[in-house]
């Protein structure tokens, strides 16, 4: 295993020390518990909180600041952080207003953020919980956790941040991000496993022209292997099973994120984008906004997911808006 | 401390012998975990538990009570993932179904094996198949019931507990999960242990080798 | 070789075109000859243009927007574009107030743009280059091509960019981007060699327990190979030849700008930006501003370069100004 | 064509045969670029020369120096790096020191040879020894026009120079590089063949072979 890593057991502390030194402007992070926050928070506003593993930077403490979130708590790399790290950062992200906490369907998060908003609720802070549960390579039965939370949950951050930016109450704001949730679709692969550093050895292994369709972000493995193909045809197989769950019709108008997830360039990201492009205008769809790079990654992990949103005024409006965090910048 | 009862020194002792057992153990349980999750088990449960040994040694606890309720407390505040909940749930559950008590007889310590199963159901929503720990506290509360109905000493309801959990955890290995991570899998998660069921067997374990120890 | 890619020939036009169909907001995508120029023209401003091989992105397109480049020319995967390339963008770029050429000091790219600058002076647009070399990792001697053009690269084309913005003319907006290169250096080290997609096999071996320091942007092998270290050593090592080149006095105000290579998860990055901030720091150096992430790479190359630039208050002011291109955004 | 001088044929014939030899040696001269550079010379060149392929179909020259700067114009905007503008001035070169002739003996060949070297050097400013292709092109004329003044035919002055090429190419292996990327390298250059050199003997060798076969 080869890292620019100090101590293993200290690569999250580390790093997010050294992420709040780069962004001493807009974010402030808290230790022991270890969270962050925005630098100049807005009274009387709907706080808004994320958190999960490590391993997925930017998300979650990259996105926070002005427009998006009010805190995030970073856990131990692919582990959910622990509830009193979640408590801290829910008082110091409620301003009065009550905290909406994005969570990623995982297990570990959901019990983990359902004891922390419990006992916020009871020390006085409303709560209100989006399980963020996008991913189609997941059966979603009775039969398993449920699909996990991947890339939506930055778009569900973004418009729901900038819902709570705007003024709206509690209910509203998530309300709005249970939207983006009902409404995006995702589905990833890989071409390479990433290495937790505390196992130091690669999380899954693949064949020199195997890949791995419908991943998580978590290194965990996916849902079957296939023989290596061009980016056209993986593009393919990402988005077939995308638009038979979301089932768009001919004319709406949808948000296209490819993300990479830590280890492809940005240029083969592009080359996705190329092709994804074609075949959701082919089905009919108007590509009205556009998301490239990495913003929800497992590691150094080679491969990429596409998620595919269905926009309506409401919400591409709110994409819009004004938005100054370390990860994600406009308007402003 | 006699034959027919375990006490505070017990469960300082349990708490110590999991430490041990799942810092050893730790790259084992790592490897069960990338197999079919994500890799973090053992290196999540050995910082709980490492956490726990420097509290015990910086507040020792007064009652076995207490004792599971300062590992409740660490592990839900250390481990983070599925598993701190869930442990840090059964060993609350434990400590409060032994109330005061200060010696532990047969009969109390299967009602709080028990306890400490129902409180991971009550989080996880596992049933007995479903490729959890669960598939290995379940038969493990059923041994320690059935031994401590029959009269055995504390000793041996942990042991009967503790065989019951390994034979549990080995069972996993052929079936399909329906919890946790190795849900995403479906039929590629057979043929490997659930690091849950695995690391509950260790931890059993270590209690009857305290029981024994200190029998 | 896994990537996400078609033809390996087609590489760099269709990323380029999946490029200009997810920012179609803010550039036009050119092909045949292949060039990228900025939407909204502005009549009268210096044109400010960059290129080079492609395999670096965001460099060069990437940073082709308001406050930054009116064009950029990708060429081959590491190659130099050709001159009529260089020519027919330096046409679109100028508005009659003349171009200034960024060029990264290397053979290729040099032989190509002093063609170019002569063939588009002859036809009448003033042509004046920036040199950027700012690699001190190579000897910049008699007996070398010279110092490299890497990281510093970015900083020169978004200062000198914000002085072309403002209105400087020609010979002032290639003096600020001089001030910048003569201001910055840059040390970069590699994890792992990244493969060219027309190669099929990575560009250098390393054992697992090997890095190499001193590397360039382009899968070149650096300057010697040493064993694996952790990633405070490293940053000092990647410090000490940076500041013993640079010989910054106390008090001085500086950027940091810690770049990733491709394929390091941003996580790694911090971890380096945290050490090398302090390093600063304890030399007596004000980190005025920063800048963290991938921008500028060698493919999914494992590794990051530091670059650190004097910065004097006009420098500040320009690295300040608004930018809005697909890469760098700020202000607006 | 006579045995004492080349014609247009031959030009055409010299870039085909070029065309070849780099087309199969591409993974070759990328395995020598790799080791001391980028290890794009075999695509970069591949590319060059296939375009000229193209091109000799869709526009015959007329002239051996029409051939000639086609090959210029057209590796001058489909190679880049430093080989497109470094051969691309040499086939310039050597197209105005042909003029208008069309038939070339032994002494406007060595000439021409000469002024390609000249066009290298006048843009690379590398010298003999500095590990470059100009290790290969100035034994390789200083060859030609040593075969020229003794009055060998064409066909010979070819194979004279594209014989010192080859060893000028072999040459380079010890040589630390003083020019291009390989000089980032230092000592560590030192044992590969200059990319550019072995090109350049591969090319020299298929206008020796394009005069043999036409002779
Ligand atoms: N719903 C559940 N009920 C009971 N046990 C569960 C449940 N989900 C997961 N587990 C247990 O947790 C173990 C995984 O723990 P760990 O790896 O620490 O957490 P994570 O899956 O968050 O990485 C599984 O092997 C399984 O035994
Ligand atoms: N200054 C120079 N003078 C002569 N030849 C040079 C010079 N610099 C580089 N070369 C030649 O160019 C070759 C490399 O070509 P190529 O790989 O196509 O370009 P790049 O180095 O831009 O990738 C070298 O092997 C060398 O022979
Ligand atoms: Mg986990
Ligand atoms: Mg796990
Ligand atoms: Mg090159
Ligand atoms: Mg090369």
């Amino acid at each position: 295993m080869k890292k620019l890593i100090n101590d293993p057991k200290a690569v999250v502390d580390e790093s997010v020390e050294g992420f709040g030194l780069a962004h001493a402007d807009l974010v402030v992070v808290h230790t022991d518990p270890l969270f962050v926050t925005r630098k100049v928070a807005k009274a009387g506003k709907v706080g808004l909180l994320s958190g999960g593993g490590s391993g997925h930077e930017p998300l979650h403490a990259g996105y926070v600041g002005f427009g998006m979130l009010d805190a995030a708590v970073p856990g131990a790399v692919f582990t959910s952080p622990t509830p009193d790290a979640i408590i801290a950062a829910s008082v110091a992200a409620d301003s009065g207003a009550g905290v909406v906490h994005i969570v990623k369907n995982y297990t570990g998060d959901v019990l983990n953020f359902e004891t922390a908003a419990e006992m916020a609720q009871a020390d006085g802070i409303e709560v209100r919980t989006v399980l963020v549960n996008d991913d189609v390579a997941v059966e979603d039965s009775l039969y398993t956790a449920g699909r996990r939370g991947v890339g939506g949950t930055v778009l569900v951050e973004k418009i729901a941040g900038a819902a709570a930016e705007r003024g709206d109450d509690l209910d509203a704001v998530a309300a709005i991000g249970q939207r983006v949730n009902d409404n995006v679709r995702t589905m990833g692969v890989a071409l390479s496993a990433c290495t937790v550093p505390h196992a130091g050895v690669p999380s899954f292994e693949l064949a020199e022209n195997e890949i791995e369709i419908g991943i998580g972000i978590h290194g965990e493995p996916g849902r079957h292997k296939i023989p290596m193909e061009d980016a056209n045809g993986i593009t393919d197989r990402l988005l077939e099973p995308i638009l038979a769950d979301l089932a768009p019709v001919t004319g709406d108008k949808v948000l296209l994120f490819v993300n990479g997830m830590g280890g492809t360039p940005a240029s083969e990201l592009y080359i996705v984008y190329r092709h994804a492009a074609k075949v959701l205008r082919d089905a009919g769809l108007v590509v009205e906004r556009s998301l490239v790079g990495n913003y929800i990654t497992a590691l150094e992990m080679q491969g990429c997911s596409i998620s595919v949103l269905r926009l309506d005024e409401e919400m591409t409006e709110l994409w819009d808006a004004p938005v100054l965090a370390p990860a994600l910048r406009w308007g402003m | 401390m006699t034959d027919s009862s375990l006490d505070t020194a017990w469960a300082v002792d349990w708490l110590r012998r999991s430490a041990a057992v799942v810092s050893e153990n730790r790259m084992a349980l790592i490897e069960l975990d990338r197999a079919i999750g994500d890799g973090d088990h053992g290196e999540n449960l050995d910082r709980g538990f490492s956490a726990i040994l420097e509290k015990l040694d910086s507040e020792p606890p007064l009652t076995p009570a207490a004792t599971f309720k300062l590992a409740a407390m660490t592990l839900m505040s250390k481990v983070g993932g599925a598993a701190g909940p869930l442990y840090g749930t059964a060993f609350l559950r434990m400590g409060t179904a032994m109330g005061e008590a200060v010696e532990i007889d047969s009969a109390l310590l299967a009602a709080g094996l028990a306890a400490a199963r129902d409180g991971v159901v009550a989080r996880g929503k596992a049933e007995v198949g479903d490729k959890t720990m669960i598939d290995a506290w379940t038969p493990a509360v059923d041994a320690a019931i059935s031994a401590a109905d029959a009269g055995a000493s504390p000793a041996a309801v942990l042991a009967a507990a503790a065989a019951a959990a390994e034979s549990g955890a080995v069972a996993t290995d052929p079936l399909i999960a329906h919890k946790g991570r190795a849900s995403y899998l479906g039929e590629r998660a057979i043929g490997h242990r659930d690091p849950g069921a695995a690391s509950s067997a260790m931890i059993l374990r270590a209690a009857a080798q305290a029981g024994g120890a200190s029998a």
